[in-house]
């Protein structure tokens, strides 16, 4: 094994990764504050009053990001269960357990803002548009992986279960997806597809914004929990018990 | 009594342990919910139309998916063996488990059934509507059910078999509950088919016990 | 600045409901998630601290039998 | 008292005994054995009245316990072959909860203390799905020590015991008997346990 | 070989002992197709409309009430860890059982569908369609169930978290499945979907046996 | 030849054994031993592969049998604490089932034969949920007649069994090392076997 590998290993272990963590944190929640303050101003003082939709389009400002990553956090949980099927590190099922909760929460935020969105623009809070219901079932997907862990209750088998189930569903995402979307268009009823040509370049710019502050707050997060997680699990370890939290 | 609250607080302490179990009743209720539009196709009027409908034969089927594991895992590891054996009176102890299986698999459901409601458009009246519909009629079929349970107890195919004699006996909820929504969207007011629920409701509160500690007898012999 | 008045603002062109809403929501979930996880960080150390004073107490004890027997 | 009159059992087509007569009185146990497939579990799941009778009668102190009812229930405890623990409750839930079912609650620290007795301490807390085979068996068993009951009646009480186990159980009885109580037992081994009658099926 | 073939005819016979079993998967597919039309009421181009949607959803659940049985009867009597101790690889095995499945739970729907799909109306081009996509799709169906009732095997909890698991992943199936109806009746042709459906086979054929073994291991460790 | 190089066993966050080390060779065998939960199971099922190891090695003939799999698992009989008999289905049904799980068909003479040898005679055809505790365990036993494997791995198998059945397996035990088989046993009670090594957990 050449040293890279060696090293990486090093930080792969629940050890050595809980301080390191513990020193990313702040930094992440600075970040967060920093571009959720930014674009929160551009957001709600800087990008103009939409033509069609008046004030009620600045909804879009955490819609989208709560959708974009909503999907991006399925895909990097995916990939840590991968990981930690493939090398049997311990980190990577932590990681995964500890990402679920937020993606979640995101997918459950994109569906309300959706639905919040809906009513005043198509009046209705719920169409089963292809997007919409694909969004509903990556939902679905996040609590059955979340209540699967939580039925097993030894972590180890917990973490490869859950990982089986996160790569059959990243299988399965971009299925569904493209079979909803399918379903949706051939029998064209309702939806309105949303006018988005025009997008002026500040709104743009919020947008990028507050997905780039959603993105940090939920790397701050996950971290935070895989920390948790990490002490739960490693409670009878020598490491544990030496640690200054546990002393003072 | 006592002994009736510790049953109930049991088998509410066993589903929490199983942690899953009290949230899962109610997800597979929004999740058959929402397989229908992906079957029937997504527009709104005629979803609307069914709405009522779909929303009761979900509830129903939701409610069922619990009733096999009623006495099943009792009767597996001798714990009925040992109610049976307990000097409380059956009747009180099956009552008990009867209200356990109520609040984890249909009260939550009351709760959320309107939320899913509004999936299918319907407006706050009609979503009262449902809701009291709900809450007469959940009770009613874990009662009922609770009759077939007790029946297919120990019979290994179970399952399925407990679906048959249950799924019938559960026709007249499902008119009357669904028939209430359809009546009060129609304008016809639900009162009546509400008040017959009701008199069901209380027909079965007063039989079903006392039927399923008889069936339960019989399983253990 | 496009907007006029701080009541303008809260109105938001009469979508308040809605743009309060998905906003409100957002940042309760937001705060509350971090606030739950420090929870559940707290809970865990604390009962690790307190396993560790349990262990100590128990290294006293055995340590002053210890003393006795050998004193003896 | 319990005594049994021309009681016969049929399972299946097959009479498994007939016309068997016996009493047992306060401190006294009774020794069931038999070889496999004799009846002795069926005789214990006819005495407790899990089964009915084909012939005969079961009597505690003269009456007959169809009629008595709860009020012969009250005095009785059954352990069979099966566990009658839950597997996702730990230990001490499963002792409490059992006690509850039969009306009475039971404090922490006798229900703790039962378990010790039986050689649990540590794992009071764990699901008994992850005790051997010999834990789970213990943590039946320490209902004996939880439960008033003047009629023990117990199936196989000493499989997937260990020696120490064994002794301890049989000290157990004998405590029992010595306070006035009665037992049933059924066993393929030898029972370390002095007096007591044999009955072969 | 041989030793698939024993587990497929042994799946079966127990399957026949338990007698109910065969029938009653059968039985709950009419049962809940025959529900619709009491909740929703009577209409009969309303119930056209929906008769695709509707038999599809009732396909999927019927073939996922057997599912939490598929690994749980060999897991509490010890069968499954002599499954693994066997020679033949672990693999091949769980395919046999999936197989068993189908044709238990599977096969059966795909035969009586036409006969429910003439209670909704459908003409004969429609039944046809209806049971080619079912053909195509109970398959499908078991395979991705047997996935979820691995990994739910053993946790009490199991039969309600299990539907959690597997019914997003029908999503699909359902999709093309009840499209290729929907899209016969309009004139569409059905070959788009169909061929769609038959590649999702395809695909699941292979996959899914190899993750299902893996969660088998998992749950026995 | 089995043989175990420095293995240890951790459930939970318990420890239950470390470094065992020891060989069975054609012909011997071992009698595990230990109060209730030391790890006998757990050590057993480590050996047949159904858990992994924490650290060390199990080889067969020198080679891990991990990388081995089927070729070392074609060798081994594993009979545990579960039945492994389908109570639906007859004792006949459940030891020829058995065998094609094993990829060998059995005929129905030398299933019958295996069945009589364990006092089931007249039981071949009842479902086996209406035999006795005894006669359930013998329906698994008879799978020791009926798989030819060199390794025998059994988990308490006196259970339930009553004094001539106990004698009957010894024999059978006896005289499957004679022929130069292996066999690893747990059991609470002294073995009347000749021969063998203890391994006290
Ligand atoms: C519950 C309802 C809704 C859900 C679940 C939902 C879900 C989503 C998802 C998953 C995305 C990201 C997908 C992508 O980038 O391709 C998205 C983007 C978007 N949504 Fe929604 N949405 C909902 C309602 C609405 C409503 C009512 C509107 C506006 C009237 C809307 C406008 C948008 C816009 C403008 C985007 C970004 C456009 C793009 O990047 O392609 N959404 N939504
Ligand atoms: N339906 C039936 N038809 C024929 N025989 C039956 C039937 N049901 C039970 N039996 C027989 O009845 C007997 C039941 O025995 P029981 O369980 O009481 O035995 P036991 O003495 O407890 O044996 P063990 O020592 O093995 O526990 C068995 O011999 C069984 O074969
Ligand atoms: N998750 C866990 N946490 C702590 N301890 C555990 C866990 N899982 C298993 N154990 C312990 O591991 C041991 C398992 O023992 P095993 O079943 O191997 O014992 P055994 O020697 O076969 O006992 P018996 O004689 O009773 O059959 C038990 O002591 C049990 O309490
Ligand atoms: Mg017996
Ligand atoms: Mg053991």
């Amino acid at each position: 094994m050449n040293n890279k590998l060696i090293h990486w290993f090093k930080y792969a272990s629940p050890q050595s990764f809980y301080p390191l963590a513990g020193k990313m944190i702040p930094w992440f929640w600075g970040l967060a504050a920093a571009f959720g303050v930014v674009g929160l101003w551009l957001s709600f003082f800087v990008a103009p009053t939409d033509a069609q939709q008046g004030e009620g389009y600045r909804i879009i400002f955490v819609h989208v990001p709560a959708s974009w990553m909503s999907m991006f956090i399925y895909l990097v949980l995916a990939a840590w269960a991968g990981l930690g099927l493939a090398l049997n590190t311990r980190l990577s099922g932590m990681m995964a357990s500890a990402l679920a909760p937020t993606g979640a929460l995101m997918a459950f935020l994109a569906l309300w803002t959706g639905a919040f969105w809906g009513k005043p623009m198509w009046g209705t809070w719920w169409v089963w548009d292809a997007r919409i219901t694909s969004e509903l079932i990556l939902f679905f997907l996040y609590l059955g992986f979340i209540a699967l862990q939580a039925a097993i209750d030894d972590p180890r088998r917990a973490d490869k279960a859950g990982a089986i189930l996160a790569l059959v569903g990243v299988v399965n995402v971009p299925i569904i997806y493209f079979s909803v979307k399918w379903w949706n268009t051939l029998h064209q009823g309702s939806s309105v597809s949303v006018g988005k040509s025009s997008m002026a370049v500040t709104m743009l710019w919020g947008m990028l914004f507050m997905a780039l502050c959603f993105w940090m707050y939920s790397i701050a997060v996950a971290l935070m929990r895989v920390r948790a997680i990490i002490l739960e699990r490693e409670a009878h370890t020598e490491w544990v018990k030496e640690l200054n939290e546990v002393k003072s | 009594m006592n002994a009736v609250l510790a049953v109930i607080r049991r088998d509410l302490l066993l589903a929490m342990r199983r942690k899953s179990e009290v949230l899962t009743a109610l997800f597979f209720f929004v999740i058959v919910t929402s397989l229908f539009p992906l079957g029937i196709g997504p527009e709104p009027a005629l979803l609307k139309k069914i709405a009522p409908g779909v929303l009761w034969v979900a509830a129903l089927l939701a409610t069922m998916l619990g009733l096999q594991r009623m006495f099943a895992a009792d009767h597996a590891d001798g714990t009925l063996e040992q109610m049976v054996l307990s000097p409380t009176p059956l009747g009180l102890l099956v009552g008990g488990k009867i209200a356990a299986h109520w609040m984890l698999s249909g009260l939550p459901l009351v709760l959320l059934a309107p939320v899913l409601g509004l999936q299918f458009d319907l407006d706050v009246g009609a979503l009262g509507v449902l809701m009291l519909a709900l809450l007469l009629g959940t009770p009613l079929l874990s009662l009922i059910g609770a009759i077939g349970a007790a029946l297919t107890l120990g019979l290994r195919g179970g399952g399925v078999l407990l679906s048959l004699l249950v799924l019938p006996l559960y026709v007249p909820a499902l008119i009357f509950g669904a028939g209430a929504v359809e009546a009060h969207i129609a304008g016809l007011g639900a009162g009546g088919h509400l008040s017959l629920l009701a008199a069901l409701l209380a027909l079965a509160a007063f039989f079903a016990p006392w039927a399923t500690t008889a069936a339960l007898r019989i399983a253990l012999e | 600045m496009i907007w006029n008045s701080p009541a303008e603002f809260f109105a938001m062109g009469g979508y308040a409901l809605y743009v309060w809403g998905s906003f409100g929501v957002c940042a309760i979930a937001l705060a509350m998630e971090p606030i739950l996880v420090r929870k559940r960080q707290n809970q865990i150390l604390q009962s690790l601290r307190r396993e560790r004073i349990a262990d100590e107490l128990e290294n006293e004890v055995s340590e002053k039998a210890h003393a006795r027997e050998s004193g003896r | 008292m319990l005594s049994i009159h021309g009681l016969s059992c049929v399972r299946g087509e097959r009479r498994l005994f007939a016309g068997l007569d016996f009493a047992v009185g306060p401190g006294e146990w009774l020794h069931v054995r038999g070889e496999n497939g004799a009846g002795k579990t069926s005789l214990l799941r006819l005495l407790v009245g899990l089964m009915a009778p084909a012939e005969g009668e079961i009597r505690w102190n003269g009456e007959n316990v169809r009629t008595l009812g709860e009020d012969y229930r009250r005095h009785l405890l059954f352990l069979g072959h099966h566990g009658a623990v839950k597997e996702e409750l730990s230990a001490l839930e499963n002792l409490q909860l059992a006690s509850q079912l039969d009306g009475d609650a039971l404090a922490d620290r006798s229900a703790l203390a039962a378990l010790h007795r039986f050689g649990l301490k540590g794992r009071e807390e764990l699901p008994v799905r992850f005790l051997s085979a010999g834990q789970k068996r213990r943590v039946l068993l320490a209902r004996l020590v939880t439960k008033q009951a003047k009629l023990w009646i117990l199936d196989e009480p000493f499989t997937a015991l260990d020696v120490k186990a064994v002794d301890m159980l049989s000290a157990l009885i004998g405590e029992h008997l010595a306070d006035g109580g009665m037992a049933i037992l059924t066993s393929h081994q030898a029972m370390p346990i002095p007096g007591g009658r044999e009955l072969q099926l």
